[in-house]
């Protein structure tokens, strides 16, 4: 599945497999993973929240858009929830191009896309408590 | 007519369930609906409400985002969810 | 090593946990392939010839200016060389950073600057016959 | 003194070898071996020897690109090649 939300770790390679063609010369990849730092605080884990059906769908609109708008071979968007360690991955972001311009434009796009519009929330659980992350904004967790 | 209300995120935990079903005038708009769970609610009334970025609440109906004037149909889901941050 | 020039096959997962540390968020791959095609010729294959020494330390200098020009955390860049089919792996550029914007203009630019400065040439084997790529030239090989 | 001088790529196809070893004269600058170079390998010249994007011929000294008016060094390898395509 070329959209796919997910409680496992990404196989990178399987999801290079699956929008590889003899026609695409140039993939660019985004990886997405948990950082061990958020405005100054010390992340112990996030714990990652999804409209699980609706993601998937949204995901899928994503990646028919990004196929009309650059002249790319194909695009991938997967992403994780439940609960991530520091180093875990959480987003991967694939487009295939002929060229590397179009893919990197398409993936960069994609990126921003997701992060605007699939219904997917995060909790950062940090030394100084958990926040709820909505957008810009840090709101603490009960 | 019933359609059923999903919460997410921290409005799960604000409301204190994930969903309930209702019952509803037919043809009622996405927005008279949400006027309905303001007073329901009222823990959702200092909430902004709106179709923009500048939005606290995202309303979707049946996994896609839907505007205030949609008229919904029995049996629709209708979600409300705060702003998002995947990635 | 992060700087590499090898006839094996890359090992994508490899090369992201050689630059993956818990302070970065944003992982940007270019994976760049034997295409099918080259200005409407049919591609059979691809030779890469190396000058293995040069080319890796040419790799070291791109990554080293690459870290001091962008507030990136890590960066990598391998190239293959030998005989490629259609479909197989050429080169893999990877640069992680805190956040994902200056992760990919790292990587944008690192990409370029390995096809200006690396001393790799491709002959391209296609159904009209053999053809060194010299920059944007190709010149009927022997 | 002596200098190795490598041919990659399409040169090494038009010289013929991929390496020789030469006496040159103390202190020669990379300018001097071209000349030298195109004496000896009259298949040269017809390419563009130049220190910018046009050339058709590169030229580095040690594994690092090298401007025409460097001297060279007992034991230098000096390498020429066309301009690169990998990627």
């Amino acid at each position: 599945m070329k959209c796919r939300i997910t409680r496992d770790a990404f196989d990178i390679s399987e999801a290079v497999r699956l929008i590889s063609s003899p026609r695409a010369g140039g993939i660019v990849i985004f990886l997405g993973k948990v950082r061990n730092e958020s405005h100054g605080r010390k992340v112990l884990k996030l714990i990652y929240e999804a409209y699980e059906d609706m993601a998937v769908a949204e995901m899928e609109r994503i990646r028919e858009e990004g196929l009309r708008k650059f002249p790319i071979e194909d695009m991938l968007i997967w992403h994780r929830y439940g609960e991530l360690d520091v180093g875990e991955d959480t987003i991967l972001v694939i487009a295939s191009g002929k060229h590397r311009k179009e893919a990197f434009e398409a993936c960069i796009w994609a990126v921003d896309e997701v992060k605007r519009r699939v219904p997917v929330w995060k909790k950062e659980v940090t030394d100084e408590g958990a926040f709820w992350i909505e957008g810009g904004r840090h709101i603490r967790a009960g | 007519m019933r359609v059923k209300v999903r919460y997410f995120a921290r409005f799960r935990s604000l409301i204190g369930i994930g969903e309930e079903e209702l019952e509803v005038p037919d043809g009622i708009r996405i927005g008279e609906l949400l006027e309905m769970l303001k007073e329901r609610h009222p823990e959702l009334r200092n909430e902004v409400f709106a179709q923009d970025e500048d939005a606290d609440v995202n309303v979707s109906r049946n996994g896609r985002y839907a505007s205030f004037d949609e008229p919904l149909d029995d049996g629709d889901i209708v979600a409300l969810f705060p702003p998002v941050s995947g990635g």
